[in-house]
């Protein structure tokens, strides 16, 4: 769990970042930043203000929509000795920069024999909720989960995300780093002092003893409302954020699900071939005899999103949703 | 281009006509986006009107046209009922996609418009795609593409212009040359802004052309559609435009210089169609007038029936998700 | 099961292929195919031989290297009015079109309302086993399984190679077709008279009371190749083969686990969030009490695939490797 | 181009050199992989040799290379050691990518060649981040991007062009143009085989040469390198070439008309290569014969040591791979 949420400084998500990008590119010069906007205009959600002014154009690139050919470019600088983050705007146009993310940057290291490597964040940002539809909504991490090569970061606080995007950058591999739209104004205490977040490392981001719920991104505050909900039924979940879906924290979700017997995995994107059966079907076979309930799995509706307001937020899990899976397994 | 031709009266108020509802459409709309009855991204058309309007005025009730995330005024200029359109961007169960593509996927397919896309560049291959399958079938018709200047930045682009040359596809590929990319100009994009010439490179015949001119825009494209029908397609049209106002209803366009705003709001494609329309038209300014105010009542209209819809039932739309 | 393979008309799964494309050109005057070299030179598998001499080079369109368009050109295509199958000559390049397929393709009959439709084939080709590295050898079903919008389908013999192929083209609906390279060679029966398989069953390959094994593509044969070697040491297995990933006949693979109790999962994918975690999780929500074991998912290793010819095998199934999981949920 | 300079005998055997080891390598390997000692797909450079050696010859140790599916010339020209080249082939330990890579990823990163790439124009990028790379840190360093004509028709090549000249990245896009992709013809992929027009459309100096002739690939490389270090980058080459045989060795490139591939084994890089030797360079043919047999019997060597070389133990690849 991250420090107390009563201390004095509380922050943005997009603050947090913010202070991660600066803090980096301004310890290590081999770091820079390129994508469409993050200059003068500071970024669609203010994360790279200023970093222009502090760092000069030659380290904050704008550049022309051009995601292939960008995202191409960090992996030539990051095997070359930069360490380039690439921001792609949407999630959805990463599908655009598929070649140089998953056919270059994943394998490289791998088809050199382990002697390239490809030391590059893409930032991104995914999920919905805005009524910007079908094509600037989507929650794609289960394709880059699937991927030998990559890391994925997914954080749901300002202090996760400042200490994993500082992480992600200074580690050796391909890190996606996926932010939420809906996150960006969310609030948290983030300490003054430096601080890094291991790649790999869950947070239990509630504790309890009647079931476990498996959530990231901008499921945790969901999940943290629908706990509070449960909690006034008497039903108090363990609520575990991995952070990072590769690597991902296998020990802490079997060790809070062997504890509790009862497991909830919530997930934005949808059903099918997601994440969340991924960790459902670890949790079977490595917990099967400790689980009192199938493993049960809230996500998004088999569709794609809805520019409706009503119908976006029917495909997408809300409080009640989880609250209701966590009764079945609890009650059977 | 324009002097030596003749406009039937007709026609120029036909293009006014559209001109003036796009207008009108954005004008209205951006209000209601304020208010929020509209939500999600909004890219007003307002300042470009003159190139849907042309270019949708030379084609044929066969042909088809390919948008982009800024589609509200090339679904209005080939055709589209305002009613329904209106409604879509409340996301009514009565808009043209049922209330769930929203203003960057406007389509009305029945009219041949494929759609707006909120993918920039992604337009161009569907284009191509159904001017092919046009061509396959022997088919006297041609597929519009509207991409941005942005988009032609972008892979996609100049590798489908090249498909599109190597089939020699009935393809009309229109620039709309607005000097930005969101907050970024053009310069900062590519070398050679007269984007044009991307076309030439590629053995594609290619104009340049005022974007801002609805007759130059309907002429151009008119001369192309006949390069398509003798199989001299596709075509490169680079229309040089500028935006009214900042890149969506959200963004104030604080980086656009002053005094080239004013200048384009003086070059404006409603002032010009109508300079057109009562220099060549012969049309009084009561006339125009009287015209406007019924476009500005329909789209009254247009507002109390969207208003008026139905949202989608939910129940439904949860009938049509499967469970895995 | 298909009919009994005594019969007399065996051909190779390319040649089902070809028969499948060739009638329904045949039938339908608004199909047509696209793709590198399938024209004269007939495709790189032989699937397309003589097709452009039967039907001229306006239906047999021979591409430049130009993935996203020419699939983006099959969308179009699509919605207006045409039946159009690309080509794309391996699944590794379907990310270069993963724009036109994911967000293009698929959303487009919901972003419509149900008005557009995209009746598109996708024919691709995946997996491993001829030394062609890293960039020519992904299983990567698990993407488009991942999208709503999309059919999946993944064809294991000659004969639902062609039944299927029959139905994707078709289908109203895009289609990816993933065939495997090792199987263009492979023999089977394929009746002379026309047949459809309808996209959504699933097959049992093998009739078996002790265990079940869910397993499609190329990992078929060698699924029942441990299969023969399970029943020397009286171990009867059923085996499941989908043949559709979406729709999945989830019905049949839990009629199979009800049955035998135990269940093992055979990919060629790497097992994170593969297709295979998926159907597990569906097992255990569904059969959870049926389960006397945990199902067991046999994939391929977290890695790019290897060059080297052993270290390619030891990153894929192998009979062995089946044997021995399907050992570990029948012993225990 | 090539007539009024003066080449060093230093020079010209080190080009002849280059181009003679890329001939017998791939004559060699060629025959391993009917053995099956080699697997996979294998891209023979026969008949292009003089583009990687003239163009490598011209580069700094500090510069970088990318290059493509037909990516061992690459290689032995940007100065790789044959020995592990071949063990790399044969899919062994000592390999450059110890035997994981093979052909169509064969690397040598200390010498800066990013190497081959699999994927048709997935290099470009590569080789723009690597400029770019340079470009930030302030270091005299170019990077040449190889890339094939069929790449040329796919939109990441366009995109990253343009991308390198908006920002004036210190890249050398040399296109190897040898009219195929696979069987098909570059005729019907593009109505403008002349690539290098491709540049000029984006504002990029483009030089059209004869690939087949080392001196004319060497000098526009080294022109090539002084405008970048100007800052006057990128800059295009299109070298014309033509392969020697099918697109893989599995290929017999029946398609390839019979008399073009006699005029091009005439106007073949080795022979123009041994030409200049003897006349600019003065060598004797007894010198050219003895330094073919020391690169022959090199080879030799070369495939020993290959052959004596560990294959990459598998429990170590276990070991590697996790479990989720
Ligand atoms: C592939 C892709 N990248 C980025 C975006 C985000 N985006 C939407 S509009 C826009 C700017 C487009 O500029 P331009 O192409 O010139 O079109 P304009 O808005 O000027 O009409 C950007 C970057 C997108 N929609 N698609
Ligand atoms: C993106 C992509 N599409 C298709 C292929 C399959 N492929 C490999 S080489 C080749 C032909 C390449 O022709 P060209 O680019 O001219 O290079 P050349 O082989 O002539 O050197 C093709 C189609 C590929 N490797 N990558
Ligand atoms: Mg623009
Ligand atoms: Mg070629």
């Amino acid at each position: 769990m991250p420090p107390e949420a009563n201390e004095d400084r509380i922050i943005l998500y997009r603050e947090a970042l913010h202070e991660a990008l600066a803090e980096e590119m301004q310890r290590d010069p081999s770091v820079f930043i390129m994508g469409e906007g993050i200059g003068e205009r500071g970024g669609s959600y203010k994360v790279t203000a200023d970093l222009l002014q502090q760092f000069g154009p030659e380290r904050v690139i704008d550049t022309p929509i051009a995601e292939a050919s960008f995202t191409g470019a960090g992996v030539g600088a990051a095997i070359t000795g930069m360490r380039p983050i690439v921001e792609i705007l949407f999630i959805d146009f990463c599908l655009l920069a598929l070649d140089p993310i998953i056919n270059q940057a994943a394998k490289y290291k791998f088809m050199t024999g382990g002697l390239g490597r490809v030391p590059l964040v893409v930032r991104t940002q995914g999920g919905s909720g805005t009524g910007v539809a079908a094509q600037h909504s989507q929650s794609l991490e289960a394709i880059f989960y699937h991927i030998p090569g990559l890391k994925v970061v997914m954080p749901s606080t300002p202090y996760d995300a400042k200490g994993l995007l500082k992480s992600a950058i200074r580690d050796e591999d391909p890190v996606i780093f996926i932010e939420h739209k809906l996150l960006y104004t969310a609030k948290g205490y983030v300490p003054e002092d430096e601080f890094l977040i291991e790649l790999g490392k869950g947070d239990r981001k509630r504790e309890g003893k009647d079931a476990s719920i498996i959530a990231w991104s901008n499921m945790i505050p969901r999940t943290m409302e629908a706990a509070g909900r449960l909690a006034e039924e008497g039903i108090e979940v363990d609520i575990i954020d991995p952070r990072t879906l590769v690597p991902l924290d296998a020990p802490l979700i079997l060790e809070s699900v062997r504890k509790t017997n009862r497991a909830v995995i919530v997930q934005e994107a949808i059903r099918r071939g997601g994440v969340a059966s991924d960790i459902a079907s670890i949790i079977q076979a490595e917990a099967f005899d400790d689980l009192d309930a199938p493993v049960e799995i809230v996500a998004g509706k088999n569709t794609p999103i809805p520019y409706n307001e009503a119908l976006e937020r029917a495909s997408i899990p809300q409080a009640e949703d989880i609250v209701n899976a966590v009764k079945r397994v609890f009650y059977g | 281009m324009g002097k030596k031709h003749k406009y039937s009266k007709e026609l120029l108020l036909k293009l006014y006509r559209t001109i003036y509802t796009i207008r009108i459409f954005e004008t209205r709309c951006i209000e209601l986006y304020r208010k929020a009855l509209i939500r999600g991204y909004f890219h007003p058309y307002l300042g470009e009107e003159a190139i849907a309007a042309g270019a949708c005025a030379a084609l044929r009730e066969q042909d088809y046209i390919a948008s982009t995330h800024r589609g509200h005024g090339h679904c209005i200029a080939r055709g589209a009922d305002i009613k329904r359109m209106t409604a879509e961007l409340f996301g009514k169960q009565n808009g043209y996609c049922g209330g769930r593509g929203g203003s960057m996927h406007i389509a009305d397919i029945e009219a041949g418009n494929l759609g707006a896309n909120g993918i920039v560049a992604a337009g161009a291959p569907l284009g191509l795609g159904a001017a092919l399958g046009a061509k396959i079938r022997h088919e006297d018709r041609v597929a519009v593409v509207f991409t941005s200047d942005g988009g032609v930045n972008n892979g996609v682009f100049s590798e489908t212009l090249n498909l599109a040359a190597a089939w020699s596809a009935p393809m009309i590929q229109i620039i709309e040359n607005n000097r930005y990319a969101v907050s970024t100009p053009i310069e900062d994009s590519t070398r050679v802004p007269e984007l044009y010439k991307r076309g030439k490179s590629l053995g594609i015949a290619s104009l340049e052309i005022d974007g801002n001119d609805v007759l130059e825009v309907y002429e151009s494209t008119q001369h192309a559609v006949e390069l398509c029908q003798k199989g001299e397609g596709p075509v490169l049209i680079e229309a040089k435009t500028y935006r009214h106002g900042g890149h969506h209803c959200n963004d104030p366009g604080k980086y656009m210089p002053g005094d080239k705003v004013e200048y384009y709001k003086k070059h404006d494609p409603l002032k010009i169609a109508r300079r057109h329309l009562i220099k060549k038209g012969k049309a009084l300014e009561k006339e125009i007038g009287d015209l406007e105010k019924k476009i500005e009542w329909e789209m009254e209209e247009a507002i109390e029936y969207a208003s008026a819809s139905p949202e989608p039932p939910v129940e439904d739309f949860l009938q049509e998700v499967e469970k895995y």
